[in-house]
């Protein structure tokens, strides 16, 4: 089927779940997932919408391919307007609760208003039921989620919940699915806690049919096939996971580092993805246990990890003596290079932290790394921290901050709204290292050019899960470019974007695209859903999300003048590496990219380009 | 070598297949007195619900299958045992010599000494025969009253439910399924069965029934019925009496020891007539279930073929579908004296677990909608496993207790 | 030879893979919460478990079935359970000390692994051979058996 | 001249024995190619995918060219990605 054609529709503020029929004419046009969120949120709400209020809708929407056997089949997208950015926020998670809401019979949910009290939605199967949840409000998603499963007697019951961070108003805060699975950026967690939702609870015993069965085992057991034989996806992301790119990128020189003011860190090595492996000095054993996979996925990135008893973050906390999701390329550098930590224990600590609280550790390290310029500059006191010393490299400043933010306590509510209003705050906007107020992810875009195009245009603020240039620039992915030059990287970031919006769509995660092309993920959305899904067409849909997104944004008030840098990209040279003396040369870029978009000097889309995309 | 088994319920036809199998080299003679091939009450309910038709309720379902293993069968009923000389008296005059003896008589169900009880229109539900009566007198719409709210009465209620029967059951006690449910779950279970549309009334007896012109039964809370039919589920009592003086030792049932022998040699029983050893308590019991039934028949076949084989005892253990709302208990659900429990109980989904314990080991447990990897509570009370640290998160979600048996007995980590 | 599914827990990564296979060989759509084999995952100790019916010789649930629904097959050495014979009386549910055999209340039935016809989907499916389909003298059995003697209502004679 | 040798990922098992964590110094003659560094600890051709001197990318045919000098800093991984 792909898609069961049936959505959730919860009305917080009434307190009334209700099925209705998914609009088949959209799902045509969106595919699912990302596309197909966004148009209802841009055909229901109003662009200029407040984020927090009861006015923005939160949609929970799952793929034509979650809940498949197509590898990477099991994710989930929670779309809604961002508090961080107030741009349109789309945040994607894997684990095992998007293919539960799809075995329930449930294509998206849809969540609107506002509850008067906290509250908790269960679903199984075909009967949803808000729950009274006072008593899980101001409780950690660790604690949430087995008390849920618990209480409803089902140890398979999935549950996806927000932690203190998410209702203390952490503009960053995330949604949590499986302990350690994060629909992590642009504060979707902030809007959910702002409806007091605190969870949603899925058991789905109804399962999921393809449209076309025999063609569709087919094309996934070829895509299967692709994977395993992949030297990246067969043996480079089971093995070191995401994080055997923190050696890769600061060899480069684009491994941001002290709030971008270098690009390389001399501790990588101590927190790399190869780090993790080795048997610690302490203890003999290694930060990794093991690697784990989502739903479905044949490729297994995902890192287990547990921290060394002994040492000092944990030492009198047993409670976190356990395995547990462990650091991501994206957290551990924000956590560590960023901030100039080069401690694996610590970073897995407040990664635990982020994942317990439901917080995003990009921007929540990026917004301590942000503030740790200001102190070391004097614009923030100890007075401001209440006593804390944050300097660079203080593990201390880091581990303490973690916990405040998490409970909403002292300058941990500073921090907690990022690091685009603590800089404006303490009158150094220039610091923040934000596109859209969301903060930068771990590539230096002097020393990798096209992901500087890519931070500016992002449809949900910085971020490099938009288009990951990074393949192509460093990796050789499909194609090798050089990374320091601005030639091509237009059309470049572009096909990235739209590729992008395609899987991001299908319920597939973005790491098929290492291996997979466009000609391999089709075949396999083409036996799952009706219509025509060939190459073309999926490419042209994907074109059309990318534009749907942009005149979402452009609605909320957004302009050209948003696809920006921060000046220190633009004006301050590398110090060091390859792009030593370089900056990142948005300006060659960036007119280009409107006119390859088929948008106005202005980076509004002409009605050409809208009308070839049926918009 | 000649071996007799009087009984051709599940424990006697095992113990026959297993004499058989053990190529004993001598004859085997199983005696049963209901004219149908050997069947299953466990099948019943699902007779009267229409799922399945007489012969789905036959223990085998090959019509060879007893002559190709040399079983001799035989309808009769013993009515008496010479153990000096070696036989067993039959009621149709004859009598048939042993050199072993296996009896696996089973129970029979019981009628309350109530005024009336044993006119017309009053039915057991625990033979064919007595289903066909059932069958016969029930039609869309009947009144059925069903005393007792026990185990058997629970289990034939979906029948008459799905039969369009409307059905009141009746019980002296103050809950239903006291003997196997704590009474939360019982609670849930009565509960459940008034959303179903079924009357339940706990604490309530029948003084008296008459039958002018159809039936009448005066109820103790000064209620009068007309129903077309009685049905009486009230308890079963092992089938015994024609050992009476034979010598062979009795308590409840008959006295077996651990490899299923009784007092006298050669003479073993089975099933729902022999108190065995007791898993939980060490001492002797009568477990009328299917699982004990099937045990013992082949232990007691095994010894009586010369093979050495000693039982561990039986585990006390059902599971109840009543209507649809699935319920387990197993082992010392009540609670083991000194032990400690966990508990997870929510109403409004109809799931109910307790879990029993004796230090670190699981014991015993009751459990309400719950119905995947059930039997893993079994094996955890069985092989009387340390728990360890599984107890206390046990203690904190009982539901685990399939990832508690994985963790205890599989190396997870 | 007799075959037996050898699951090795360490390489397991929790992808489900395996419960996809086995829900759509026998249910005919995705649906692990059909699947007759399950994966448990400890979190805590970062381990993923997979585990279905070891076809154990003692086969509990076979002995316990009132009305023979559930077969050897004589060829795999699976417990098979014959749809149209069973009842649904779940005696072997409560019966079997491993829980690898369910009740499926949808279909009124009891299910469990039938080693599918001596082809398991469940290895074919599985990306990292944390279950694999092999001679049974080289699978973890002997370590199971030794469980199941201690599970077992019969004391093993010396 | 001495260099400096980086080999990363499952790259890593062919490090000298005296590496510390994934680095090692090599002692090689003036006019060693990044190529023949490489194949002098052994690592197979098709498996060095990502080779940088000093940070820079070096293309598989540039590799044989791509003379050394004292100080360099050669690095390598097999085909790796992240995000």
């Amino acid at each position: 089927m792909g898609w069961h054609g049936k959505i959730l529709r919860v009305d917080l503020s009434k307190g009334t779940c209700k099925a209705e029929d998914l609009n088949q004419e959209w799902a045509r046009n969106y595919l699912g997932q990302r596309g197909l969120a966004t148009k209802y949120l841009c055909e229901e709400t109003d662009p200029k919408v407040d984020p927090l209020s009861p006015d923005n809708k939160l949609i929970f929407a799952t793929g034509p391919l979650t809940g498949s056997m197509a590898s990477t089949g099991g994710r989930y997208s929670v779309i809604t307007k961002g508090p961080l950015t107030n741009c349109i926020a789309c945040s994607n998670s894997g684990g095992y609760w998007g293919a539960e809401l799809k075995f329930a019979g449930w294509d998206m949910v849809i969540l609107e208003g506002k509850s008067k009290k906290p509250v908790y939605l269960f679903i199984s199967d075909d009967e949803a039921t808000l729950m009274p949840a006072d008593d899980l409000w101001g409780k950690s998603v660790w604690e949430t989620e087995p008390t849920i499963k618990a209480r409803l007697q089902d140890p398979q019951i999935r549950v996806t919940s927000i932690g203190r961070a998410g209702e203390n108003g952490v503009l960053y805060a995330g949604i949590i699915n499986d302990l350690h699975r994060a629909a992590g950026r642009s504060g979707v967690g902030a809007v959910m806690g702002s409806k007091n939702l605190k969870a949603i609870a899925v058991r789905g015993t109804k399962g999921d049919k393809p449209h076309d069965p025999k063609a569709f085992m087919e094309a996934t057991v070829a895509g299967k096939k692709v994977l395993a034989e992949n030297a990246v996806t067969g043996q480079g992301l089971p093995t070191y996971g995401t994080q055997v790119l923190m050696n890769v990128i600061n060899e480069i020189g684009a491994m941001p580092t002290r709030n971008w003011r270098e690009v390389q860190f001399d501790g990588a090595a101590a927190i790399s993805g190869e780090a993790m492996h080795e048997p610690r000095k302490s203890d003999g054993k290694a930060n990794l246990v093991t690697n784990q996979a989502c739903f479905g996925c044949t490729i297994a990135c995902g890192r287990i990890s547990k921290i060394d008893e002994e040492h000092f973050t944990v030492k009198t906390k047993p409670e976190y003596w356990h395995a547990s999701g462990g650091v991501e390329y994206e957290a551990a550098w924000a956590l560590g290079s960023d901030t100039g930590i080069d401690d694996l224990e610590a970073l897995t600590y407040a990664n635990y932290l982020c994942n317990e609280d439901g917080f995003d550790p990009i921007s929540f390290g990026a917004t301590v790394a942000a503030a740790m310029e200001l102190y070391e500059m004097g614009a923030i006191t100890d007075k401001d921290t209440g006593g804390i010393e944050l300097k660079f490299g203080s593990v201390e400043a880091l581990t303490t901050l973690t916990e405040l933010t998490a409970k909403g306590e002292g300058f941990g509510k500073e921090i907690g709204l990022g690091s685009k209003r603590l800089c404006e705050k303490y009158g150094h906007p220039d610091l923040s290292m934000t596109v859209k107020g969301q903060e930068f992810p771990a590539y230096d875009a002097r020393g990798i050019q096209g992901m500087g195009l890519t931070y500016a245009t992002s449809n949900r603020g910085a971020c490099h899960l938009r288009s990951y240039t990074v393949a192509s620039e460093v990796m050789g992915i499909p194609e090798k470019t050089d990374p320091l030059v601005t030639d091509g990287k237009a059309g470049l970031v572009m096909a990235f974007q739209d590729a992008t919006a395609v899987v991001d769509s299908s319920g597939l995660c973005v790491f098929v695209t290492f291996a997979w092309s466009m000609e391999d993920i089709a075949p396999q959305i083409q036996a799952a859903c009706e219509g025509d899904w060939s190459v073309e067409n999926l490419l042209l849909t994907g074109e059309r999300i990318w534009n749907l997104e942009r005149k979402y944004n452009l609605s909320a008030g957004m302009t050209a003048k948003d696809d920006t840098l921060p000046k220190r990209l633009l004006k301050e040279a590398a110090k060091t590496g390859p792009a030593k003396g370089k900056v990142n040369d948005l300006g060659k870029m960036l007119p280009e990219y409107y006119e390859l978009r088929g948008w106005t000097t202005e980076g509004v889309p002409t009605n050409e380009t809208l009308d070839r995309l049926a918009l | 070598m000649k071996h007799v088994i009087l009984g051709a319920g599940p424990g006697g036809v095992i113990a026959a297949e297993t004499l058989s199998k053990q190529g004993h080299g001598g004859a085997i003679t199983l005696v049963g007195d209901e004219p149908e091939p050997p069947y299953s009450r466990m099948a019943i309910p699902y007779l009267l619900s229409d799922i399945i038709d007489e012969s789905g309720t036959y223990l085998r379902k090959n019509p060879d299958h007893y002559e190709k293993l040399g079983i001799d069968r035989l309808q009769a009923r013993a009515s008496g045992i010479d153990t000096k000389k070696g036989r067993v008296a039959l009621d149709n005059g004859k009598e048939l010599p042993y050199d072993r003896l296996l009896i696996a008589t089973g129970s029979s169900a019981t009628t309350p000494p109530i005024e009336g009880l044993d006119g017309p229109g009053v039915h057991h539900c625990w033979t064919l025969e007595d289903t066909r009566h059932i069958l016969k007198s029930i039609e869309p719409g009947s009144e059925v009253l069903l005393m007792g709210a026990g185990f058997v009465a629970c289990i034939i209620l979906n029948g008459l439910v799905k039969r369009g029967a409307k059905v009141t059951a009746i019980v002296r006690g103050p809950r239903m399924v006291r003997s196997m449910m704590t009474e939360t779950a019982g609670g849930m279970i009565k509960r459940w069965c008034g959303e179903k549309g079924i009357r339940v009334l706990t604490e309530t007896n029948a003084t008296r029934v008459t039958h002018d012109g159809g039936l009448k039964v005066d109820l103790d809370n000064s209620e009068t019925m007309n129903p077309a039919l009685i049905i009486v589920a009230v308890g079963v009592k092992p089938n015994m009496d024609f050992i009476d003086g034979s010598g062979i030792e009795t308590d409840y049932g008959i006295l077996v020891d651990n490899h299923m022998q009784t007092n006298i040699e050669g003479i073993f029983a089975t099933g729902d007539v022999a108190q065995g050893l007791d898993f939980s308590s060490g001492g002797r019991s009568v477990h009328a279930i299917q699982p004990t039934a099937s045990e013992h028949g082949r232990i007691a076949a095994l010894n009586m073929a010369g093979v050495p084989a000693t039982y561990k005892g039986s585990l006390l253990m059902n599971v109840l579908d009543t209507v649809g709302l699935i319920a387990t208990s197993f082992g010392q659900w009540q609670g083991a004296k000194g032990g400690d429990h966990a508990e997870a109980v929510d109403e409004d989904h109809y799931k109910y677990l307790r879990l029993e314990f004796e230090e670190d080991r699981l014991v015993g447990a009751c459990s309400v909608g719950i119905t995947q990897h059930v039997g893993a509570v079994r094996g955890l009370i069985q092989s009387r496993t340390r728990l360890g640290h599984w107890k206390k998160r046990l203690v904190q979600d009982p539901t685990r207790f399939m990832e508690a048996y994985l963790g205890s007995t599989q190396p997870v980590g | 030879m007799i075959r037996a599914l050898q699951i090795e827990p360490v390489k397991c990564t929790g992808c489900l893979q395996c419960e996809m296979a086995c829900s759509y060989e026998k249910e005919g759509v995705f649906n692990p919460a059909k699947s007759r084999i399950k994966v448990f995952n400890f979190h805590e100790e970062g381990r993923m478990v997979p585990y279905t019916c070891t076809q154990c010789a003692e086969a509990w649930c076979l002995h316990a079935c009132p009305v023979d629904a559930i077969r050897l097959d004589a060829e795999t050495g699976a417990k098979i359970v014959v749809d149209v014979l069973c009842v649904g009386c779940k005696v072997c549910t409560i019966a079997c000390p491993f829980g690898t055999i369910n009740y499926n209340a949808s279909a009124g039935v009891v299910v469990k692994c039938d080693l599918c016809d001596g082809d398991p989907e469940c290895a074919k499916a599985c990306p990292t051979e944390a279950i694999t389909y092999v001679d049974a003298d080289w699978t973890g059995l002997e370590r199971m058996r030794d469980w199941a003697d201690k599970t077992a209502n019969e004391q093993p004679q010396a | 001249m001495k260099i400096t040798l980086k080999l990363f990922a499952l790259l890593g098992r062919y490090l000298p024995k005296d590496a510390t964590g994934n680095e090692a110094v090599l002692d090689l003659a003036e006019g060693t190619t990044a190529g023949e560094a490489l194949h002098h600890v052994g690592v197979p051709g098709d498996l060095a995918h990502l080779v940088l001197v000093n940070g820079v990318y070096l293309a598989p045919s540039e590799r044989s060219g791509k003379v050394l000098t004292e100080g360099d800093a050669l690095a390598a991984w097999p085909p790796v990605a992240g995000g």
